[in-house]
């Protein structure tokens, strides 16, 4: 994430694949034949004030070519296409599209060459049907006036070739988020682009909606045109991609084509930069009495009854695929959403519902899924967003106590050591690492003994995942308990000491440690799993 | 549309029925021709601006200097009629003072990126301070009687200023519904990003819509000066809240996105209904103040209601931020 | 720029924008001018503008100043200013009230007798409907108010009283309170009441000015009433009426009553400076009248207030 | 703090010194001690409510009702002595209505979750309306004389309205800086949902600023009426707009999250500097409007330029969404 810096950048240059990028292969997808690329990107770099987001990448995708394109968070996917899109400018290289060098002032131009992006964010009217939302910006008319004959009909056409039974006329803020994206995917679809580009298109898609548009794809490949696909599942690399390429802190680390599962090893030590070892380092800690127990909780997003109890000393895994339940099973138990029915205690002591201020006073913290949303106040300095709870703690006194909160906040960012050049800067001058041990480090002071940590490491460098699992464990050995949720499952199988995989809002199965395999998960993870073990309480 | 939807919607022609029974049954008069006739007139003003802006909320904005551009509009015609003699030219120079006044607002405001609240409170003050200044601090009076008939001449038995607000609540209806500039307004208001990478002209359909509504309001301005025979520096103030009012009645919601040019009228048919009947049951003014803020407040908490837990669009967690405030 | 002895008079006026103030204004300055002193016109709308004149007019060494407050209650914190700074005050126009609510002895006052100027008006306007031939039966007064003011409120008592004197019965008389004293207010305000009155034809229509009762005459007439039909009676003759009674057909804005903005303006700022100079006060009371202005009268009045 | 981060604060106060040496050198009369203290009491109205509409700002909602508010409590005051012959029960009248104000306000925009912009601008006509009812819409002259000394008298030569200013901005500058409450306000402001999973009270809190909102409003209409020795029902209408205007020129965010109060004094300062300047030069009231309405005009296009590329931070992805206007 942020705070790179030009300088430091060849630093820490110990494993790289040097600068220039590796070819296992000259790219030969099939049917292009290796002539003129469709797309070219040649020595573009960008860079954001302090970070150098792109560093002199260059790479081909030829018509008929799905090309991976992969990396860590922060590696700069999102800003490749971005530029391919128009909504950013290359500070340096060039953009070529059939060979001809080009500079995208806006989105429109963008559009107009015969690009399509399907963005990371969904990026739709919610107010506008369906229909008008597959082709806005280009909705067809005559003298200003809407052809709605043409608008169906074409909505009609693309719906189906989707294979999505959607009312073209259905209001698009009543779909749910899956069919959101498809409508996505359906505007470039429309758009009859030559050159496609998807970021994570389906991380909020259901499996037979992957299944399905990876049909579409490679459709789209067999007619000719150049695709791009950025993707953090290397499943759906391997099975799809004719090739891969690695980004790396901006830069252009490896290119592999063709790409298959045997390059996995290459791929990830690439991405990261070093070869990974065990990063999770997990050893057994003794666990002590309940810390904290919920009983038969629903609420929105949680369809039938969450009981559990997790116990002091002991890291409870929650897995699910996206849209399982766990946020909002995180957000009940917490009190940031009133819950249904069902109760949570905390040592043995009723929380009242639907208050995150008794929530907190009984020792419950909750680091949430969306940081910037829901965690950190940008403005306000790193210290006082670190102080923010314990500001607000029961009993405390209406008076500011400058010393004393310096001085505790000051211990818990480094005890976190989150890297600040000052307590006093915005937090929001931040990586995201470091954002987030700000956020942990805000619960630390406040002393929390539950902490509810979902999503944890999204969005954060191997390094810091390191130092959070680390602190994760010593929190624990503490006496503390912690419910964390993770969409990744490596990271489940290695931090947690048990693991609960939900699925569709419900408690699909409780895994020991020692029984959890990717397999087990997975099934009881997938909605069509017919083999899901009856649910088990546990104790 | 569900049942539920369509309740939803309905809310305000519900509203607007049982107001207009109980005032023919209790309110002596109230269904006479002359009454009807009166009302219309009575709601023309607020009813030609509040198609547009109907737009510009929709867009997720707000325009709070339409009541002093109504006052520029009418002391510009009347100030240029009076030099020139003609009527043309007077009508012209209001029409394009209202446009560049809208203008101005859409250029600072889509432009710049300036919040549009700020904006048009400052706009307001100058532009009345304009209104003043062009007209030397007094009413105009306009020498030209041809031009009086756009205030009390009729056609079909309708008044002009009646056929002016039908007029544009046909045109500014079509264009919400029926034109690419008017879904790419909804689409800027649910979404201003994703509508930008679509493709959507969205610094130039803000402009427009200011500009628009600039030119609405100077077309209410002119009227009403056609109808009190002069052009008035300190008319229309606090016209933006009735205007606002009516919308807001009519369902068009303040976190954008949303707007039926049905609901507007009806919306501008409630107000009417309303301060007319507090004109005939001879209500006191002061009383007044309090229903018509009374309404407004109605209005909005009702609007909250009807979204239910829908929040303003720009939230992740529909269902989920109870205590989140929605702001416009 | 303050070199001691050159005298300074300010002249606040509640509604700057209105023509009546104006034309004090420019008369005021007439005087300033033909007298040599120098006059600070400032305009305050509400009393904490007041508040701010009064200290502007302090600051640049003013000795006296003139006044038509936004309110008469205003009278305790104009009258201590004046008190406390040594500055002279008189008021024209609306008569300052003390705490008790009486008139402020202290402060010298030109105005117009409310009442009988509103008689006047009243007088016109029911001479002219006896021309006309109306019967009292069918026809409706259309009393524009603004109570809150109390030379609003006499004007049109007195003007009610005439009517009455004439035969009027109370049940004719329809009371349309205005928002603002223009126009537009006006207008706004008798709109519905005329719609409401479906049964009757024939308005006589009053207000405390000129603007008002244009108002309420162009409300009628775009309720598609023949202007012979109205008959409207302004207090002022200011140059909305005159506007209207220039236009080449009649309208249903029959007649004014003529005051006098000179003797408000160029009267008023003369006295101030008398008493400034010379010590010469200002006798406590002055009232001013009117004369009835019509379509047939009102240039050979207009021109012989302007010889004045 | 960095020295361009310096700059930028300092933004405000270099542009009163520039301001206040030009109108020395320029405006006849303008450094006179008389005017200086005129100049001063001038700015008391705007300066005391000030304080407290920079809360409101940095929580990023805004408040329309105080000129309303201003009015209602100097009335209440008014009527009160007039009926009890009491000062104190007057006063104590004042300050109740006043927050009571708020109080709605804050209930209804916090508790209700509803647009502060259109609440208040609801309530501002019909916390007028209540201020014409109570004073039966004619002013209320106050029959107890020692009660204009808080409007007139002075303590240590500097006036007793003067005083409640200073005490506004000391008190609120503490609360702002030094107290849980305002450093909560400005978390709240800064991200409303994070603030609320921090276990910031948020609700307790918005309610709070309102009802203090009212509260200040409610002094300073007190002061006013001691000033104008009665209880106006029509007075500072338009207030609203100064004293936002004061807040944005001192460098108070519409965004929400960011206010000192030392930005806020000199805001106050320089509206009032200029407007004394327009008045001892006697600038046409016409012309008054043109430049109030352009200080604000520049100031939050300054504020937006300040700012640079950061966009208010209730979107989502503040740093991807270059083309985004900014909403308050
Ligand atoms: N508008 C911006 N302003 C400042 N920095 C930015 C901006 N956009 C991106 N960055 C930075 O550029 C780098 C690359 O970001 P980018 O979004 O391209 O990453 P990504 O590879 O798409 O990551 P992810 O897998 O999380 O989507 C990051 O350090 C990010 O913080
Ligand atoms: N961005 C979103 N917009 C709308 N609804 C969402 C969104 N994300 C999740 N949901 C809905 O909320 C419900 C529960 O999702 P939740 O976030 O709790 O799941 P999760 O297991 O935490 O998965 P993830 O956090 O990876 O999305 C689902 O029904 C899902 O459709
Ligand atoms: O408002 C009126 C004004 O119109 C003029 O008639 C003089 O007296 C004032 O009170
Ligand atoms: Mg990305
Ligand atoms: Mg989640």
């Amino acid at each position: 994430m942020g705070g790179r810096r030009p300088a430091s950048a060849a630093a820490d240059a110990d494993q790289r694949h040097g600068h220039h990028p590796r070819h296992l292969s000259r790219p030969a997808g099939p049917g292009s034949g290796g002539v003129t690329a469709l797309l070219e990107y040649a020595g573009v770099g960008k860079v954001f004030p302090g970070v150098v987001a792109l560093d002199g990448v260059s790479f081909t995708v030829a018509g008929g070519e799905i090309r991976a394109l992969i990396g860590e968070n922060g590696a700069g996917k999102s800003t490749l296409l971005k530029i391919l899109s128009g909504q950013y400018q290359p500070d340096s290289g060039t953009l070529l599209v059939d060979g001809v060098a080009r500079r995208f002032a806006a989105p429109r131009d963008s559009r107009d060459a015969g690009i399509a992006i399907i963005h990371q964010e969904l990026q739709l009217a919610p107010d506008l049907s369906v229909a008008e939302n597959l082709m806005l910006g280009a909705l067809p008319g005559r003298f200003g006036l809407v052809d709605r004959r043409a608008l169906r009909r074409q909505a009609l056409a693309v719906l189906e070739r989707l294979g999505e039974p959607i009312d073209p006329d259905s209001r698009l803020g009543d779909l749910p988020i899956g069919r959101r994206q498809m409508v996505e995917i359906g505007r470039a679809l429309l758009r009859d682009a030559r050159v496609i580009a998807f970021d994570e298109p389906t991380s909020s898609l259901s499996a037979r909606e992957t299944t399905r548009l990876m049909a579409i794809i490679r459709q789209l490949r067999a007619e000719g045109r150049a695709i791009i696909y950025v993707s953090h599942r290397m499943e759906e690399v391997f099975a799809l991609a004719d090739s891969a390429t690695v980004l790396r802190d901006g830069r252009h680390v490896f290119d592999a084509a063709p790409v298959g599962p045997d390059d996995e090893g290459r791929l990830l030590s690439a991405m990261a930069g070093r070869t990974i070892a065990d990063i999770y380092d997990w050893r057994a800690r003794a666990s002590g009495d309940m810390a904290i127990a919920l009983d038969a909780i629903t609420g929105p997003g949680v369809t039938a009854p969450v009981t559990l109890s997790v116990a002091r000393g002991e890291i409870l895994g929650f897995f699910g695929l996206v849209g399982a339940g766990r946020s909002e099973l995180f957000r009940l138990v917490f009190g940031a959403v009133p819950p249904a029915s069902g109760a949570v205690a905390v040592g043995g002591a009723p929380l009242r519902p639907g208050d995150p201020r008794a929530a907190i006073a009984a020792g419950l913290a909750l680091c949430p899924e969306d940081r910037k949303e829901e965690g950190i106040v940008p403005l306000a300095s790193v210290r006082e967003n670190v102080a923010l709870a314990w500001r607000n703690r029961a009993g405390a006194t209406p008076l500011l106590q400058d010393r004393a909160e310096k001085a505790a906040s000051t211990d818990r960012i480094a005890q976190m050591r989150v890297k600040t050049a000052s307590p006093e800067v915005a937090i929001s001058t931040l990586s995201g690492g470091n954002q987030q041990k700000a956020i942990i480090a805000r619960w630390l002071m406040a002393d929390a003994r539950v902490l509810l940590l979902d999503e944890p490491t999204r969005g954060i460098d191997v390094g810091a995942r390191q130092e959070i699992y680390a602190h994760m464990y010593r929190f624990a050995e503490a006496g503390g308990a912690i419910l964390f949720a993770s969409s990744d499952m490596p990271e489940v199988l290695g931090v947690a000491d048990r693991i609960v995989v939900m699925r569709e809002g419900a408690i699909s199965g409780i895994v020991a440690r020692g029984d959890a395999t990717p397999e087990r998960l997975l099934r009881l993870a997938l909605p069509d799993a017919d083999a899901a073990a009856p649910h088990r309480m546990s104790a | 549309m569900t049942a539920s939807r369509l309740f939803q919607r309905s809310g305000p022609l519900i509203l607007l029925a049982v107001l207009l029974v109980l005032l023919s049954l209790f309110v002596p008069d109230f269904l006479g021709l002359r009454n009807l006739r009166g009302l219309m007139l009575s709601v023309t003003l607020v009813g030609t601006i509040a198609a547009t802006m109907m737009l510009v909320l929709a867009m997720r904005e707000v325009d709070l200097s339409v009541g002093s551009t109504v006052a520029l509009a009418g002391v510009l015609t009347a100030v240029v009629i009076g030099a020139t003699g003609s009527v043309a030219l007077g009508v012209l120079a209001g029409l394009a003072g209202g446009t560049l006044v809208g203008l101005f607002n859409g250029v600072v405001i889509a432009g710049l990126k300036v919040n549009s609240l700020i904006v048009t409170l400052a706009t307001m003050e100058m532009v009345r301070g304009l209104a003043f200044l062009v007209s030397g601090g007094e009413s105009v009076a306009i020498p030209a009687e041809a031009f009086y008939a756009l205030g009390s001449g009729s056609f079909l038995g309708i008044n002009w200023p009646i056929w002016v607000m039908l007029l544009s609540f046909v045109v500014f209806g079509l264009v919400v519904n029926r034109t690419v500039f008017g879904r790419n307004i909804l689409a800027i208001g649910g979404n201003p990003e994703a509508a930008r990478l679509a493709g959507v002209p969205v610094t130039r359909v803000r402009v427009m819509v200011f500009a628009l509504q600039g030119l609405a309001a100077a077309v209410a301005g002119i009227v009403l000066a056609a109808r009190i025979t002069s052009g008035q520096p300190n008319t229309s103030m606090g016209l933006e809240l009735a205007v606002i009012s009516a919308c807001v009645l009519g369902g068009v919601s303040l976190s954008g996105g949303v707007a039926t040019i049905g609901g507007v009228i009806v919306g501008v048919l409630i107000m009417g209904a309303a301060q007319n009947a507090l004109n005939l049951l001879n209500v006191p003014t002061f009383y007044q103040y309090l229903v018509r803020g009374g309404i407004l407040l109605v209005a909005v908490i009702a609007d909250r209601l009807r979204q239910g837990g829908r929040l303003p669009t720009f939230r992740r967690r529909p269902a989920a931020a109870p205590n989140e405030t929605s702001h416009a | 720029a303050s070199a001691p002895g050159d005298i300074r008079i300010g002249f606040l006026v509640k509604q700057p924008q209105e023509q009546w103030f104006q034309d004090e204004w420019r008369f005021a300055r007439a005087a300033a001018r033909r007298h040599g002193f120098s006059l600070i016109a400032i305009g305050a709308e509400d009393g904490d503008r007041v508040l701010s004149a009064l200290n502007t007019l302090y600051a640049r060494f003013a000795q006296g100043f003139i006044i038509c407050a936004p309110d008469p209650r205003l009278g305790p914190a104009i009258a201590g200013f004046a008190a406390d700074t040594g500055l002279k005050a008189m008021s024209v126009d609306d008569r300052l009230t003390g705490a008790d609510g009486l008139p402020i002895a202290g402060i010298p006052h030109v105005g117009i007798s409310a009442r009988k100027i509103g008689a006047l008006a009243g007088a016109a306007a029911a001479a002219e409907a006896k021309r006309r031939g109306w019967p009292i039966g069918e026809t409706g007064i259309l009393r524009i108010s603004f109570d809150s003011l109390e030379t609003g409120r006499e004007r049109l008592l007195g003007a009610v009283e005439a009517l009455q004197a004439a035969g009027y019965p109370a049940s004719a008389i329809f009371s349309a309170p205005q928002r603002t004293t223009d126009t537009e207010g006006a207008f706004s305000a008798a709109s519905p009441v005329l719609t409401a009155r479906a049964g009757i034809d024939r308005w006589i229509i009053l207000g405390l000015n000129d603007e008002t009762v244009v108002g309420g005459v162009r409300a009628a007439e775009g309720l598609s009433m023949a202007a012979a039909n109205i008959i409207g009676v302004g207090i002022g003759g200011s140059e909305v009426a005159i506007a209207d009674l220039a236009k080449p057909r009649p309208t249903g804005f029959y007649a004014s009553v003529l005051l006098s903005p000179r003797r408000h303006g160029y009267d008023t700022a003369l006295a101030m400076y008398e008493w400034v100079g010379d010590g010469r006060r200002p006798p406590p009371l002055t009232l001013t009248s009117g004369t009835v202005i019509t379509r047939d009268t009102y240039r050979d009045l207009l021109a012989r207030e302007a010889a004045a």
